[in-house]
């Protein structure tokens, strides 16, 4: 009744947990060397491998209270990993452990109430409306599904860990093992647990934020001078399509949400590995001290090429294709969501482009040899898998993601290979033209690399709104410590009334009385005596009455 | 008829006696003056006894009672003379204010 | 095989009578008496855990002395008993063997072994006892020993705050005593036993609660907890964490859930008064700066979610919320005695001098965090199980908007406990040259964070104890 | 049995004086120990039965007295009993004069006359003289060392007898005038058939009440107590305001009690005295008077049960009468000994003493602990019967308001132990050591009794209730 | 009837009087005329023992004591007592005015129930009763006044000698 240890091995969750091993594999292997000169080495591992198995474990499970077990069990192990970054990343640890704390928290009542109003925990026998109730546990999933994959509200702890924990995990979790576990759960609660339709509420507000999630975090992205910061933003933001994909519901936005979502995993690992690189050869992350290391880590650069072309969306690599289908899908559902995924890659072509020109062109001023090869190892292989992904895209999509939906969502067109709707290629290719164009006119302006996006920095109305996301003002973690400090104030405030009730009140009152009495014991014996027949009196009246 | 007049007699008179002694007791200044108040307060029910004797018939009863009554009496109002005396040697006042000195 | 009443009657009344001769064997040798309070609390322990088989058989003791004017003492070890009594005996083990070294250097010694082992004496009586008014005569008894625990240290402040604890616990109980006469005048006995499933008045519920409420440390009574923070910490871990405050929630048990029936309306002002009471306290844990205050707040919050499972009325709740017992009471534990070895070496109570400790004292941080996240109810650790099941049982009685309320209690836990954490052992140490807590103590410690652990990977044992108990309950709408 | 016990103390009076003046206080010591020991040992003996009756009958013939002990008789004889020798003892260690301390023998076994007659009396008038004979020499005990305040305390002990005496006597002349005859079958066939016997028997109460220092007529209690030397406090707090007033009305309210007016007099009366004793009690700055209003208090609780008309709370008013002595007389013997060691009575000079006296700290612990009726012990069995009694016979308001004011009772012995044992020893009390043998045999005897009580009484039920 | 009622009245009188003067010596003179009259009622009432046990005992002992405690007291110096006297004056005026209240009162009321009277008693003789039927009253009278004596020895003696 609470808790069968039961596991699903169906074409899904095989799916997902398969990559995620390999993924594991892979920067485990870049992990070994990177870590090697820090002392704290050893947990790190630890931690590394035990997410692994937590990752799988919760991809399989089949009940929806193994599946939080597990899913929970990773806040240990990331919070161990972030810890272990250097001396003041405890800073960012905590924070990323409190979000996803509180988001699994919320994950949990609506497993509770989902389980309630199923009456089961075994996903595959749940089906439950969005109606009423049904609708509050949705949202309340949808927030733990979120806050794992890392979309909008509740990303802010990414960019903090870029600069904080050591590469290895960013090249995982943010990277690529967060992404996958959070939209395998969005998409098993919107499609299976929910069935959400296109025209309900529900896709609408996955859309909503699938948008922002893209547009604002591609902003920031723009306008940051340090290489992993700058690559983080990127991560929440290439989140965005996907929930975007999965929340437009229609078979062509889902299977380009997963197909991106695959996508996105390689591509950002990647590049998260040629920043570790970068980091371990060039010592800093800092743009504004890297350059020219085109020449001397030839086969970094060559995978950043690949990696960063198929973020941008370029027609051959993968990215493209799932970003075709995913603007497919979101075109059918409303011109507005397919404006702003478009802008979002703009953007995105426009800052890889600031940074592979800031990082590897111009001028080198620093000496710095090729990264030893058992990290150049992964980052060839993954590179390779973009390409191949790219190009010949129909294996992963016939036989891997088309196979989730069944037969009978896709009403037999095929979606892979080359992209039906030869306009949105147009669009596609007119937007990246466009982000070259402002890349040469921002380099030019500037005078230099690193300057190309300034000129949307500095805008005027864009100014105000960057300083101020600086500062936190905009990040709902600050916003709502700052709230609970407040209500801990106003509920301590209770907890002392009712404690000045006790100390202070009741004593008084109890004093008064005794005072009072003992006033009345004057000590003259006429008194007492009066007293005495006054009392005999009363007995008298009493007893008559 | 006659025996309800001559109890409501008495009766008045024990009341009469109470009034008298309680007020004696409660309003003195003077420690001396409370037992001359309490003295009268013993008369009286010793009157009130030997009158109920006398009313219902059981005199002899009555007699014997007021025999007892007089002699512990005695004796406690000699006691309380002597307190008096103790007082008097404390306070060489009779005052009632050193009576009153125990308070709360 | 030594019959069963024999081993209830001395798991009750070996501690007990034990506890008197403490003094004595104190003037002979410290090792003496240490370890014999440690024998006599040990066996209490191992006597629950015999009658485990037994009672999961359905077999359940009872022994019973007929007495005229239905006082007569009838001892009943059923599921519920068994549990509590081997969960407290337990972690009253652990206690007392971390306060051979603790109280090593205070004075009378003699008094505070005295009052422990009578206490935990005291408690297995009162968790086996059928009868009303010896449930209320060993509830009376533990509050005399927290009076004289609390005042350890005789100092001025330490003494009134311990008056304070006796006066609102007592008072509390006399309230109970009149819910227990007006029950005695409605049934005629005060045996548990005959009176199971008997339907309550809402006045008699209302007086019991009032005892429950203040004896559990609920809101409107629960100022004397962190207050008897002054207490040296294995008191407090005995007191706060473990023992004396689930007393008034198995009471609760006892009473609203294995024996009598009471009107649905209760479960909802009971859910009320514990969402309030978890707020608050988890409010105040956030701003307080004392770290015991800050843990015995955390109790406090911690104490509502039992209520909320109890209070449910369904199966999953109670499981969850008599779960929630065990685990709370081995992560608490371990948090207070880790505050005691931190208050003892850092020589303050005050965290926001403290800091980085964590250097100095890593076995001490390791075993906090783990503790900690056990109360935050994080996965490995078996606090998640009993907050889960909690929810679900809260959620499943349909109190929807209430147990969204305990949900911002529980963000409010993850706050302040990483709050302490940090300002604990991480960041920069100001200072205070902090070294490890003794051998003896550490262990201790470690091995209540073991136990947390082991109490999530093997969570099944104990809910399945547990279902059984659940099943025997009256009091569920099923 | 009844003669004996009030020839053997006489006879012994008479003895103690024969002796020279020089060698008489210790032996006077200890005859009236083996009186009181005599007379514990005959009411346990009669418990078994032993007490032939062979014995009672040719005294009969010879003295003609009527008298009879009831099993109430017992509680009464046997409390006394106890308070006796915890008094003696704890005259023997602190009356200093020799005088004094043959005096105090003297004195005491009269009262003790009082008492056992108050015991055994079945004429209202012969329970007014032992009254009297009771008062009599109590007033000359509070005096025994001629203190300044002990004057007053005395006096004003003696103005309310007086008072109380008008009262009774004039109850006794009605009883007369109606019922002819003064012993209580007349008195009760009397009230019964007419209005006046029935006033006269409220002014009988009234007088009982004053006697009893019941709450508007307590106004004498508490300087009487802490004016009188500490002995005589124990001996006078111990049984002789209870026996002179509380024992005869529960004697009364034995054969009154079916009377509805009756009940509800003495159950205002008893919450009166119980909320207002505890609440003065709260306030006060020393020892004995904190004790003394702490015994209106309790005895409060004695009437409050009365007042519930029941046989059950006739027995838990006269259980927690023999309670009461137990604890009363082990605290004033623990003063004693504080007095006696430090010098001083007020809580704000006293502190941490059961550092120091652990002995004397450990009784008056059990003792307080008790009074505010905590399970383990002795009180907490009586307060619960009275509770039982009161909320079945239908006084749920009384029955709430005695054990709410048991939480004050808490407090103000809280407040004792707080000042007096529980906290830190101060600079002035350093060289304080514990007190004598004589004193701590008392304490540890009775506190004994106390946890005995506590734990043997529901097993004890049985015999008693027979 | 008539005599016994004048008594009465004259008993009231005097012992308004022995409350109200100034004096101590007259109150205390005024004591022992009350119980004298005491005794006369309790003669025409036909208890003649307990009338001579009233005027011996009350008449005699307690006038005697009272005087010499009177005379052991010294006066109070004349300015203090004139003092003393105007607020005596002032305090004990109400006593007769209430005096007065009362007895019109009681004359209006009637007595409220019908007064049953019993048998009258068997035993006539006061010796016969008091021996045979009352004799615990005489043991009680024997203890008070041992008390009494324990009473004088300590409160009478002079300063607080050394006992032996």
């Amino acid at each position: 009744m609470i808790l069968e240890f039961s596991f699903r091995f169906d074409q899904f969750s095989i799916f997902i947990a398969s990559s995620i091993a390999i993924f594991t594999l892979l920067i485990g292997l870049y992990a070994l060397i990177f870590m090697k000169g820090n002392r704290a080495s050893g947990q790190f591992l630890v931690y590394f491998f035990l997410n692994c198995f937590f990752a799988i474990g919760a991809v399989l499970a089949n009940n929806l209270i193994l599946l939080l077990f597990f899913w929970e069990s990773l806040l240990l192990t990331m919070f161990g990993m972030i810890m272990v970054g250097g001396r003041e990343s405890y800073k960012t640890a905590i924070k990323a452990f409190i979000i996803i704390g509180i988001t699994d928290l919320c994950m949990m009542v609506g497993i509770a109430l989902t389980g309630q109003l199923a009456g089961t925990f075994t996903m595959s026998a749940i089906s439950v409306s969005t109606a009423g109730l049904g609708g509050f546990a949705f949202i309340m999933l949808m927030i733990g599904a979120l806050a794992k994959a890392g979309a909008m509200p509740f990303h802010t702890w990414i960019p903090d860990a870029a600069s904080d924990a050591p590469l290895p995990f960013m090249a995982l979790i943010p990277g690529a093992l967060e992404k996958l576990i959070g939209i395998y759960f969005l998409t098993r609660v919107s499609l299976e647990l929910f069935k959400i339709e296109p025209a309900s509420w529900a896709s609408l507000l996955l859309m909503i934020v699938g948008a922002v999630t893209i547009i604002f975090a591609v902003l920031m992205a723009l306008i940051q001078k340090d290489f992993k910061k700058l690559l983080s933003y990127h991560a929440i933001s290439q989140v965005g399509y996907m929930v975007l994909g999965i929340g437009t519901a229609l078979p062509v936005g889902i299977i380009g949400g997963l197909f991106h979502m695959i996508n996105n995993a390689l591509y950002k690992s990647c590049l998260f590995l040629t920043g570790g690189a970068v980091e371990k050869e060039a010592g800093t992350t800092d743009l504004t001290k890297l350059g020219g290391l085109a020449w001397q880590m030839p086969v970094t650069f060559a995978c950043f090429v690949v990696a960063a072309l198929s973020i941008s969306g370029v027609p051959p690599f993968n990215g493209f294709f799932s970003k075709e289908l995913v603007y497919d899908g979101a075109l059918e559902r409303g011109w507005i969501f397919y404006a702003v995924a478009v802008a979002g890659s703009f953007f995105t072509a426009a800052s890889f482009l600031k940074l592979g020109h800031a990082a590897f062109l111009g001028r080198s001023d620093t000496k710095s040899k090729e990264a030893p090869w058992p990290m150049l190892l992964p980052m060839v292989v993954i590179a390779a898998a973009c390409i191949i992904f790219g190009v010949y895209n129909t294996l992963p999509i016939d036989r891997i993601i088309a196979p989730i939906l069944g037969s009978h969502a896709l009403e037999g067109h095929k979606f892979s290979g080359l992209p039906a709707n030869m306009f949105l290629v147009l669009m596609t290719l007119i937007v990246l033209a466009g982000a070259v164009l402002n890349h040469l006119y921002g380099v030019k302006k500037s005078g230099k690399a690193i300057g190309a996006a300034d000129h949307i920095h500095y805008a005027p109305v864009m100014h105000s709104l960057y300083d101020r996301a600086e500062k936190k003002i905009f990040d709902p973690y600050e916003i709502g410590m700052k709230l609970a400090n407040v209500a801990a104030r106003i509920l301590y405030g209770i907890d002392r009334f009712v404690d000045w009730f006790y100390e202070v009140f009741t004593v008084r009152i109890v004093l008064l009385f005794t005072s009072l009495i003992k006033w009345a014991h004057s000590g003259n014996i006429s008194t007492y005596v009066i007293w005495s027949l006054v009392g005999s009196i009363a007995v008298l009246v009493m007893a008559w009455r | 008829m006659v025996i309800d007049q001559l109890f409501w007699l008495f009766f008045m008179t024990f009341i009469l006696l109470l009034i008298e002694g309680f007020y004696c007791v409660t309003v003195t200044y003077n420690l001396f003056r409370i037992l001359i108040g309490l003295e009268v307060l013993i008369k009286a029910v010793t009157l009130f006894v030997i009158a109920a004797g006398y009313l219902s018939g059981h005199l002899a009863l009555a007699q014997s009672i007021v025999i007892t009554i007089i002699v512990i009496e005695v004796v406690v109002v000699v006691v309380a003379a002597g307190i008096i005396l103790g007082f008097f040697r404390e306070f060489d006042s009779l005052n009632v204010k050193n009576a009153r000195r125990m308070k709360g | 095989m030594m019959n069963k009443e024999a081993l209830l009657l001395a798991a009750i009344f070996a501690p007990i009578f034990g506890a008197l001769i403490l003094p004595l064997l104190g003037r002979v040798s410290q090792g003496l008496r240490n370890n014999t309070a440690l024998a006599l609390v040990a066996l209490s322990c191992l006597c629950s855990l015999s009658f485990i088989p037994s009672v999961m058989g359905g077999k359940n003791i009872i022994f019973s002395f007929a007495l005229p004017l239905s006082l007569s003492l009838t001892f009943y070890a059923d599921t519920l008993a068994v549990f509590m009594a081997v969960v407290s005996s337990f972690i009253g083990a652990i206690i007392v063997l971390y306060s051979f070294d603790y109280i090593s250097h205070y004075d009378n010694q003699n008094e505070y072994y005295l009052m422990v082992v009578l206490f935990l004496g005291a408690m297995m009586g009162l968790v086996y006892s059928a009868n009303l008014i010896y449930l209320f005569l060993f509830w009376e008894i533990t509050a005399i020993a927290c009076w004289r625990l609390i005042g350890f240290y005789r100092g001025q402040r330490d003494v009134l705050k311990a008056d304070k604890a006796f006066l609102v616990t007592v008072f509390g109980a006399l309230v109970m005593l009149i819910g227990f006469v007006a029950i005695f005048q409605q049934t005629g006995t005060f045996n548990l036993i005959i009176m199971r499933g008997q339907v309550l008045p809402d006045i008699i519920v209302a007086l019991i609660l009032f005892g429950i409420l203040s004896k559990s440390a609920t809101l409107p009574f629960q100022t004397w907890l962190p207050d008897a923070g002054v207490a040296p910490s294995p008191v407090t871990a005995l007191l706060h964490a473990a023992v004396l405050v689930k007393i008034g929630v198995y009471v609760f048990a006892r009473l609203f859930l294995m024996t009598f029936m009471i009107s649905s309306s209760w479960h909802a002002t009971v859910m009320m008064i514990a969402g309030a009471s978890a707020l608050v306290a988890a409010g105040a844990a956030l701003v307080e700066t004392d770290i015991k205050r800050l843990v015995a707040y955390s109790t406090i919050s911690q104490i509502g979610f039992i209520f909320l499972g109890l209070a449910a009325g369904n199966m999953v709740g109670a499981v969850g919320g008599l779960l929630y017992i065990l685990m709370h009471g081995l992560a608490k534990g371990g948090l207070f005695l880790c505050a005691g070895i931190i208050e003892q070496n850092a020589k303050t109570k005050d965290i926001t001098r403290m800091g980085g400790l964590i250097r100095t004292m890593p076995v001490t941080a390791m075993a906090f965090l783990f503790c900690a996240f056990s109360v935050m109810g994080i996965p490995p650790l078996g606090g998640f199980f009993s907050k889960f099941m909690v929810i679900s049982g809260g959620i499943k009685s349909g109190e929807i908007w209430l147990t969204l309320v305990f949900i911002v209690g529980a963000f409010m836990t993850i706050l302040y406990l990483f709050r302490a954490f940090t300002l604990i052992f991480l960041g920069e140490s100001k200072g205070y040259p902090s070294r490890e807590g003794s051998k003896m103590m550490v262990a201790c410690v470690a091995l209540l964070a073991i136990l947390s652990l082991a109490g999530g990977l093997l969570a099944n044992y104990p809910i399945g104890f547990l279902k059984t108990a659940g099943y025997q309950m009256v009091g569920l709408l099923k | 049995m009844t003669y004996l016990l009030l020839f053997i103390p006489f006879a012994i009076l008479i003895l103690i004086n024969l002796f020279p003046r020089e060698k008489r206080t210790e032996p006077a010591f200890w005859l009236g120990l083996a009186v009181l020991v005599f007379q514990a040992g005959a009411v346990v003996a009669s418990q078994f039965g032993y007490w032939g009756t062979i014995l009672t009958s040719q005294l009969e013939s010879v003295f003609g007295f009527n008298l009879q002990l009831y099993k109430m008789g017992h509680v009464l004889v046997m409390a006394s009993a106890l308070a006796g020798a915890t008094a003696l003892l704890v005259a023997r260690a602190t009356l200093k004069n020799k005088r004094d301390r043959f005096n105090f023998v003297g004195l005491l076994l009269v009262s003790l006359i009082g008492i056992n007659g108050i015991a055994m009396v079945t004429d209202i008038f012969t329970l007014y003289i032992f009254i009297e004979v009771t008062a009599l020499a109590t007033f000359i005990l509070i005096m025994l060392n001629r203190e300044q305040a002990a004057f007053e305390g005395a006096f004003k002990y003696l103005i309310m007898s007086v008072v109380a005496t008008v009262l009774m006597l004039a109850a006794v002349s009605l009883f007369i005038l109606i019922g002819g005859g003064t012993s209580f079958l007349d008195v009760k066939m009397a009230v019964i058939s007419d209005p006046l016997a029935y006033t006269a028997l409220l002014l009988f109460l009234c007088g009982l009440f004053i006697k009893g220092g019941m709450v508007p007529f307590h106004g004498w209690l508490p300087d009487a107590y802490s004016s009188a030397p500490t002995a005589v406090s124990v001996w006078l707090a111990g049984i002789v305001t209870k026996a002179s007033g509380i024992y005869a009305l529960i004697r009364l309210m034995v054969i009154f009690g079916g009377l509805e007016p009756l009940q509800n007099i003495m159950l205002t009366v008893g919450a009166a005295s119980i909320v207002i004793g505890a609440l003065a009690a709260l306030g006060q700055k020393e020892l004995k008077r904190l004790l003394a209003y702490s015994s209106i208090s309790q005895m409060g609780y004695i009437v409050i049960a009365l007042g519930s008309g029941t046989v059950l709370g006739i027995f838990a008013a006269l259980f927690h009468f023999f309670n009461h002595t137990l604890f009363k007389a082990t605290l004033f013997a623990n003063v004693a000994a504080v007095e006696e060691q430090t010098g001083t009575q007020e809580m704000e000079k006293l502190g941490g003493l059961a550092q120091k006296m652990p002995i004397t700290g450990l009784t008056s612990a059990i003792a307080s602990l008790s009074t505010a009726g905590l399970p383990p012990l002795s009180g907490f069995w009586s307060k619960l019967l009275i509770i039982i009694a009161l909320w079945i016979s239908g006084h749920y308001f009384f029955a709430a308001v005695a054990v709410l004011a048991s939480v004050v009772t808490l407090a103000y012995f809280l407040l004792l132990q707080r000042q007096a044992f529980f906290g830190l020893v101060p600079a002035a009390l350093k060289e304080v050591r514990e007190a004598g043998p004589i004193l701590l045999i008392p304490a540890v005897f009775l506190s004994l009794l106390i946890v005995v009580i506590g734990l043997v009484f529901p097993f004890m039920i049985q015999m008693v209730l027979r | 009837m008539m005599l016994l009622s004048v008594l009465l009245i004259l008993l009231v009188l005097i012992s308004l009087w022995a409350v109200m003067t100034p004096l101590l010596l007259r109150a205390a003179i005024g004591l022992a005329a009350t119980s004298a009259l005491l005794t006369m009622i309790m003669y025409q009432l036909g208890a003649p023992l307990a009338a001579v046990f009233e005027l011996s005992v009350c008449a005699g002992l307690i006038s005697v004591v009272f005087v010499s405690v009177v005379s052991l007291t010294h006066r109070l110096p004349l300015k203090e007592f004139m003092k003393r006297r105007q607020s005596r004056i002032k305090r004990f005026i109400f006593l007769p005015l209430l005096l007065v209240a009362a007895l019109a009162i009681m004359l209006t009321i009637k007595l409220p129930f019908q007064l049953q009277l019993p048998a009258a008693d068997k035993i006539s003789d006061v010796r016969v009763m008091l021996w045979n039927i009352r004799r615990i009253d005489l043991f009680g009278q024997i203890m008070a006044l041992l008390a009494g004596v324990y009473g004088v020895l300590i409160l009478f003696r002079g300063r607080k000698t050394d006992g032996d």
